[in-house]
């Protein structure tokens, strides 16, 4: 029989608004690890929901197990061929138990009355969680669990069926460097087992050091496969972004002028302690550090949806007392969320009606009613200057593809005139056009004096924009760079100090937990 | 480090208590174990629906016909009784038939709700109407009394053991049969896990559709013991006897701290949801309040409760927020 | 007595689409509308009126709300006013409430009269009663004493809903009988709602009698109230401690009577003021005069108050487990 | 099929009309039409209020209750000889009092609705209790009792130009203001309402309020329609305007829900059993014709959305 585990031909998928895949194909050895890669939104989350059997793709797409023609219609499907999934948003349970986390899906094949071994749960439980040698009580609800345990769950259980092919999607994404190490050594561990892998990831190095082949996604379309030891970084790259390597530079063009902006030991108890920092007219401020080091609760302090205990915020000279939202837009503060589908956008209501929801009070006639006629007028403005596409802004916003969502979300917040903009990982999971788009207007905004904070994750992006750089670690500013001396190492440095960062000085790209769901 | 669960079982464990103690100060007679019994027995039939509604609400759902089912299955029942032999064989007949047409009921529900996807208080809100209607243009609200039972089911329904009344066994069974299942059995668990998040409960493979359609059936089963009960304990059948008892069901449930966004509850809190109610409902007279106050004091209760359960839960979920800070 | 009500029994399918086919040819149309469908008391007079609308001959459209609501009540006789019946013959929910639709019917020449609770006098052409208020009450509260054999003791109230309006008239009346002649009796509390369900009205009793140790008596009136008051008596075996006295009809009191635990159901045959409203409403039709003492067939002999408006079958049926049986409604 | 949900509701209304107007005798007349007008304000009123409550995913059980008790305070002042301008006003202070407190509850502490109204309806039917001792409240002067049973010009009933009017009011509010964007909106997503700088909890407030103000109209009109108050004054409104506001084609789980979709549920309920009832056929069965229209008409729903979401998945994936 084929030395082929798993054969996935002509696989396309259309969802509202996207084409996710387009006639993609994937092969996988028995035993090899393979890096499926490709930029955000690619298609690579989508490819495994089809292969998990969460989606259905489009008509016309074949299967093939260890050789074998295969139907993989609902998940079950899957789960009974070996194949286990570690989600990128993990699939798990906030309600129930660790140990019951991990073992869960095994016996879903099995007569609803099948009576549950608690005993038999809480060993297998307890291996896997020794595999990855973690020390939680398997009986601890995973809700009370940080991010980076529950994905170390989430792998768990993967590792805890017997399983003949492990997907594991980004499953790094907010691990510690020692976490990411114990990754590893079980991945080696299941290859000698004769165990398939496919690794998604952003993390090049990381790819190099797990991987033996390499299939590459663009846009949804297949790029093509290619082994380890005939490929190198740049041309993996190359493959990947269609063309060249990093974003073009992108800093400032204008003079630096006066600070506008500027938030004075500002401490939320559990979330982050005395932050201080100035905000230039003219200048993107990039703030980078690991998942979970208080960024996101930061700008949220900022917002005033996530009201600190202490410190101080100043605009223009002026004392802001933020306690909501609404004081915000009053302020000229706005915030572009890092959850769009959920924090960001109302999908299902119309590209009209979100772009005017946070002025749509002032929106108003001669009798003080909602001026619709001046409201669409503002929103076919901003699809022209943002190029939003499709321009039909009486579509529903969840039926456009997130790039074009990021943009609906930004044009919501340009319509309310803001003094200062706060980015929070404004290109995640929208693909390489958007992104230098996205990426041209933060500048824009900042030349025209607007005040521009970019929360990113992503190193290249925050080199290619910001032009000065604050890392954050542990709800603290670990340290402020000027973009002249910053490189990839010495932010990896302020981001990691102090705690093992071993190999790996790869950085981490944050999942954006709610952006995709089935 | 237990569950939340626990915490809010804990919770109204201590208002029961707490009332308790009121309560026997203010009267002697309540503490005794003659009106401990009276108590359950009265609040068998509540407390059986409310074991089958927590089902219900864990996985995010709700359903108001539960009154209604227990009434169409009584009145069915009480139909037959003309017909049933007077022999044992009668009660084995009732705990069959009974039990199934309360689950054809449920499951129709069920199957407009996990196949139609209509929202389950629609669903349950329409085939409310029309089991009520149906019901009272059948029966004419005729009341059936104890005079046509067959013996047995008399003697079924006054027999003691120990001294305790047959229905509170019935309960028993019920409520550990159903902690059982919620507990130990794979459809138990899958209830709690797309009350948890559907999403991942879809990715490893659960079935959605037929979990909601048990849940609703189940719902139905219980809904026929229940009518079972009540003419047990009424010895009669009344059309009307149940009228707009759904909405102290699900009130107790809420109460015994089954989080009404699905995920959380269980059978120990919903009984204490139950007795909580019950007590209140006891001492009302025990503790001589006046008629006409009787129910503000019962709603503001249940409004304070939802409240401070409410408070507590935003609480817990607060400190899991937290992430670590160097100090 | 209970002779022509015993004949209504059976009749009624064919009753039913007689009267059906009866509205075509042109017969009199009377409206008899009850506080609401669907319970024991109100079924027994629909029995009556159906019964009483075929042996005179005249169409009888028996129709009332699923609930005690007055805003539904008044929407029911609105349709009828629509069907432009000729007689509607009231029990209202809530007497004022109706006052307005009762002034339409006139308006539109219908006849209005009242029957089992009295509505507007100055609307209504005759108020048909099965007995009066004060006396009922009255009634009820000496039937108690003697079934508890002492004018001495603590009694307690049940009632169905404490917003009936007849249910408040009877015991204000009880309590009023209780004071003047009866100061030894003590009422322990104000009276208690038993929401029109037999289960309630059970439970609030074993309530009672563990909160009032030396409850003598317990007056429970609304149809399934001495019932469950009765049923707690029994399972207690307190028959012998505990009288029980209410207004409850026969065939439902049967078993309680029989071993003591209800002592006296006090009510008059619904079936009867049924027939006695179909009477009524025939004869101010056909402008018949009805006078004090007059004997209407298969009701007997009825009083006319010195009003000369209300009507009054006569004097309360007290079912006792000597006469009960012999009952069939 | 290019129909929307609400003009599909208003045909299967004006269906309904014409079916009575055949097979019921005496629908058509004036008398008859009459009627039905005189019916429709104080129904129609508790499902507007009903439908806005449902708009942000919430419900109100205690919608009834709050006008029997704002009918309560009028009828109170109205027997004790205040004039008819300050009972108004005492009746949508109690409404609106009553919803500020359901209000209150929903959007500062965070109860969900149905847990709440459950509650208040308790409460507030135990208030009535101890305020009227169960007694009901009668006999108010001929001026007061205009409002429910008067005409304006000897034609219109007036009750029902009072309903018009809070049929425009409620249109304008939620389609023309601010306040009704941020219900629709908030009823979709309102997490992603509170990013935009809305205020929850002032938006929320205000729904509760407004249904509490429409339940004290309702309970003004029907007092006067009445002459008369009663602990359960409406009561078998409930339920009726939970459906009325579904059939109309509000969706339970918030954020859709047009006001003459509601409109037309509610002539439809009204027309059928009024003309059932002309027909003679037993109160019950209009309950389970009620409920079978709620729940086939919702099936249908489901049928047809389905087909329009494949159609806009492949529309949307041509233009992309
Ligand atoms: N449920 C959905 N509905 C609509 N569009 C979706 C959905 N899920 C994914 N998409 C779109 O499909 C495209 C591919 O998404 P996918 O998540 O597969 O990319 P990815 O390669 O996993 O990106 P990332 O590296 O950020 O995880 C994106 O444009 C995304 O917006
Ligand atoms: N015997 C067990 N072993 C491991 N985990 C368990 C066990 N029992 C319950 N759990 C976990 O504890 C959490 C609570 O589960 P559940 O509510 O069903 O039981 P419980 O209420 O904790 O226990 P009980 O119902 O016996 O009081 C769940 O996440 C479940 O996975
Ligand atoms: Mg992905
Ligand atoms: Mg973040």
């Amino acid at each position: 029989m084929s030395e082929y585990l798993l054969q996935m031909k002509n696989i396309s998928k259309t969802f509202p608004g996207v084409k996710a895949l387009d006639n993609v194909e994937l092969e996988i050895k028995k035993g090899e690890v393979h890096a499926l890669i490709g930029e955000n939104g690619a298609g690579k989350s989508t490819l495994i929901k089809i292969l998990a059997g969460v989606y259905t793709s489009d008509p016309g797409a074949k299967f093939f197990f260890e050789g074998k023609e295969a139907e993989i219609s609902k998940p079950l499907d899957a789960t009974m061929k070996g194949i286990s999934i570690i989600y990128q948003d993990l699939s798990l349970f906030p309600n129930l138990s660790v140990a019951e986390n991990i073992y869960i899906g095994r016996d879903s094949h099995k007569k609803p009355w099948t009576k549950v071994n608690w005993n038999q749960i809480k060993k297998i439980a307890t291996k896997a969680l020794k595999e990855l040698d973690m020390d939680i009580d398997p009986s601890t609800p995973v809700e009370q669990l940080s991010i980076a345990q529950q994905q170390m769950v989430e792998i768990a259980r993967a590792l805890a069926f017997d399983s003949k092919l492990i997907v594991m999607d980004e499953p790094t994404s907010s691990l510690s460097a020692g976490e990411v190490e114990k990754l590893y050594n079980v991945i080696d561990k299941l290859k000698k087992q004769g165990i398939s892998i496919i690794f998604i990831s952003h993390k090049l190095k990381e790819l190099f050091t797990v991987s033996d082949r390499f299939t590459v996604l663009r846009d949804g379309k297949f790029v093509g496969s290619y082994d380890a030891q005939d490929m190198t970084e740049p041309k993996l790259i190359q493959l990947m972004v269609g063309r060249n390597v990093t974003y073009e530079k992108n800093q400032a063009t204008v003079e630096v002028g006066e600070t506008i902006f500027k938030v004075n030991q500002l401490s939320k108890e559990g979330n982050f302690k005395d932050i201080s920092f100035e905000l230039r007219k003219g200048e993107v401020l990039g703030i980078t550090g690991l998942v979970g080091s208080g960024r996101t609760e930061l700008a949220q302090a900022i917002f005033g949806v996530n009201n600190p205990d202490s410190g101080s915020i100043e605009l223009y000279g002026k004392q802001l007392s933020i306690r909501h939202s609404a004081a915000a837009v009053k302020e000229g503060v706005a915030y572009i969320p890092e959850a769009r589908q959920t924090q960001g956008l109302v999908l299902e209501q119309s590209v009209i009606n979100n772009i005017s929801l946070p002025i749509i009070t002032k929106l108003k006639n001669k009798f003080r009613l909602t001026d619709r006629k001046q409201e669409v007028k503002l929103a076919e403005e901003y699809v022209k200057t943002l190029d939003i596409r499709p321009a039909l802004p009486h579509l529903d916003a969840g039926n456009l593809s997130g790039g074009n969502q990021q943009k609906i979300v930004i044009a919501k917040w340009l319509s309310t005139k803001p003094k200062v903009i706060i980015f929070d990982e404004p290109t995640n999971g929208i693909d390489i056009g958007a992104k230098t788009e996205i990426h041209k207007l933060m500048r824009k905004l900042a030349n025209e004096g607007i005040g521009v904070i970019m929360i990113s994750s992503e190193l290249p992006e925050i080199l290619a924009v910001s032009d000065r750089i604050l890392v954050m670690r542990h709800g603290r500013i670990a340290g402020e760079l000027n973009v002249a001396e910053a490189t990839q190492e010495n932010i990896m440095h302020y981001a990691l100090q102090g705690k093992d960062s071993g190999k790996a000085p790869s950085f981490v790209a944050e999942t954006n937990q709610m952006s995709q769901g089935v | 480090m237990k569950s939340i669960i626990k915490q809010k079982e804990f919770s109204i464990f201590v208002i029961v208590v707490l009332l308790s103690i009121v309560l026997s100060f203010v009267s002697p007679v309540f503490l005794t174990f003659e009106n401990f019994l009276d108590i359950i027995e009265g609040n068998v039939v509540m407390a059986i629906l409310a074991v089958g509604m927590t089902l219900v609400i864990i996985t995010g759902d709700i359903d108001v016909s539960v009154a209604a089912a227990t009434t169409a299955v009584a009145v069915i029942i009480g139909s037959l009784f003309g017909f049933l032999p007077d022999s044992w064989i009668s009660i084995l007949i009732l705990f069959l038939i009974a039990p199934v047409i309360g689950i054809i009921i449920g499951a129709i529900n069920g199957m407009l709700v996990s196949k139609i996807k209509i929202p389950a208080i629609v669903v349950t809100l329409g085939t409310l109407n029309i089991i009520n209607g149906l019901v009272l243009y059948l029966t004419n609200g005729q009341y059936l009394n104890s005079t046509n039972f067959p013996k047995p089911f008399l003697t079924f329904a006054n027999f003691e053991l120990f001294g305790i009344p047959i229905l509170i066994y019935l309960l028993t069974a019920v409520a550990i049969l159903t902690w059982f299942i919620l507990k130990h059995t794979l459809i138990g668990r899958s209830v709690l896990a797309i009350g948890g998040k559907s999403q991942s409960a879809v990715r490893v493979g659960i079935d959605f559709d037929k979990v909601k359609l048990f849940v609703f059936a189940y719902m139905g089963f219980l809904a026929g013991v229940a009518a079972i009960a009540q003419t047990a304990y009424t010895k009669a059948v009344d059309p009307n006897g149940l009228l707009g008892v759904e909405m102290m069901v699900i009130a107790a449930v809420v109460l015994g701290g089954t989080n009404i966004q699905g995920g959380r509850g269980s059978i120990q809190g919903t009984l204490l949801g139950v007795l909580l109610l019950a007590i209140m409902q006891n001492g009302m007279i025990l503790a001589h309040i006046d008629t006409f106050w009787q129910k503000v004091v019962t709603g503001a209760i249940i409004v304070i409760a939802v409240s401070y359960d409410q408070i507590s839960y935003r609480r817990q979920q607060a400190k899991l927020a937290k992430i670590e800070v160097e100090a | 007595v209970s002779g022509s009500g015993g004949s209504s029994s059976g009749g009624e399918a064919e009753g039913g689409d007689k009267a059906a086919s009866g509205s075509d040819n042109g017969e009199l149309a009377i409206a008899v509308v009850p506080k609401l469908v669907g319970i024991p008391y109100f079924n027994a007079s629909e029995k009556g009126a159906i019964q009483a609308g075929e042996d005179l001959g005249v169409d009888v459209q028996y129709t009332g709300p699923t609930q005690a609501d007055a805003a539904a009540q008044v929407k029911v006789v609105e349709d009828l006013i629509s069907k432009n019946v000729d007689v509607i013959a009231i029990a209202p929910n809530d007497p004022a409430s109706v006052d307005p639709v009762l002034k339409k019917a006139k308006d539109q020449g219908i006849h209005v009269i009242d029957w089992d609770t009295p509505a507007n006098k100055d609307l209504v052409e005759y108020s048909v009663k099965q007995i009066d208020d004060d006396v009922f009450g009255r009634h009820m509260a000496k039937k108690l004493v003697e079934a508890m054999g002492t004018e001495e003791g603590e009694i307690a109230i049940l009632t169905g809903g404490l917003s009936a309006a007849n249910l408040n008239l009877w015991i204000e009346a009880a309590q009023k009988e209780f004071d003047e002649n009866y100061p030894g009796i003590k009422i322990v509390t104000e009276k208690i709602p038993t929401e029109e369900k037999q289960q309630v009205a059970y439970q609030k009793t074993l309530d009672l009698m563990k909160s009032y140790p030396n409850l003598k008596g317990i007056l429970a009136v609304s149809t399934p109230a001495p019932l469950g008051a009765a049923q707690a008596v029994q399972e207690k075996g307190m028959q012998d401690k505990i009288s029980v006295v209410g207004s409850a009809l026969p065939t439902d009191s049967l078993p309680f009577l029989e071993d003591g635990s209800l002592d006296t159901a006090v009510l008059w045959d619904p079936g009867k003021l049924g027939a006695l409203t179909v009477a009524v409403g025939k004869m101010i039709a056909e402008g018949v005069e009805i006078t004090d003492g007059m004997e209407v067939e298969g009701v007997g002999q009825i009083s006319v108050l010195e009003d000369g408006k209300s009507i009054i079958m006569g004097p309360p049926a007290d079912f006792t487990k000597d006469n009960a049986a012999d009952f069939n409604f | 099929m290019k129909l929307s949900k609400e003009s599909v509701l208003g045909l299967i209304a004006i269906a309904t009309i014409l079916l009575m107007s055949l097979i019921a005798p005496g629908f058509l007349s004036s008398n008859n039409i009459n009627n039905l007008m005189f019916q429709l304000p104080e129904f129609g009123l508790f499902a507007l209020g009903m439908m806005v409550v449902v708009i942000t995913g919430g419900i109100d059980l205690s919608i009834t209750y709050i006008a029997a008790l704002s009918g309560v305070g009028a009828a109170l002042m109205l027997i004790n000889g205040y004039p008819i301008v300050l009972a108004i006003l005492v009746a949508i202070i109690f409404g609106l009092a009553c919803g500020a407190f359901n209000g209150f509850i929903v959007s500062k502490i965070g109860v969900s609705p149905i847990l709440v109204t459950i509650g208040t309806w308790v409460l507030f039917e135990g208030i009535i209790l101890a305020i009227t001792k169960g007694q009901s409240i009668s006999g108010f002067s001929e001026t007061y009792s205009l409002i429910g049973n008067g005409y304006y010009m000897g034609l219109f009933p007036l009750s029902i130009l009072i309903f018009a009017f809070f049929v425009i009011v409620t249109a304008v509010l939620l389609n023309k203001t601010g306040w009704g964007r941020s219900v629709y909106m908030y009823g979709s997503n309102e997490v992603a309402t509170l990013f935009s700088g809305i205020r929850n909890n002032r938006v929320v407030m205000k729904v509760y309020l407004y249904a509490g103000l429409l339940a004290a109209i309702s309970a003004i009109i029907m007092t006067s329609r009445y002459n008369s108050v009663k602990v359960d004054l409406g009561s078998s409104y409930l339920l009726q305007s939970v459906a009325a506001a579904v059939l109309g084609g509000t969706k339970i789980q918030g954020g859709y829900g047009k006001v003459m979709g509601t409109v037309y549920a509610v002539v439809i309920f009204l027309t059928l059993s009024n003309g059932l009832n002309l027909l003679g056929v037993h109160r019950a069965i209009v309950d389970v014709f009620i409920g079978a229209i709620l729940i086939s008409v919702l099936t249908l729903n489901f049928f047809s959305d389905k087909f329009k979401q494949k159609k806009e998945t492949t529309k949307a994936s041509k233009v992309a």
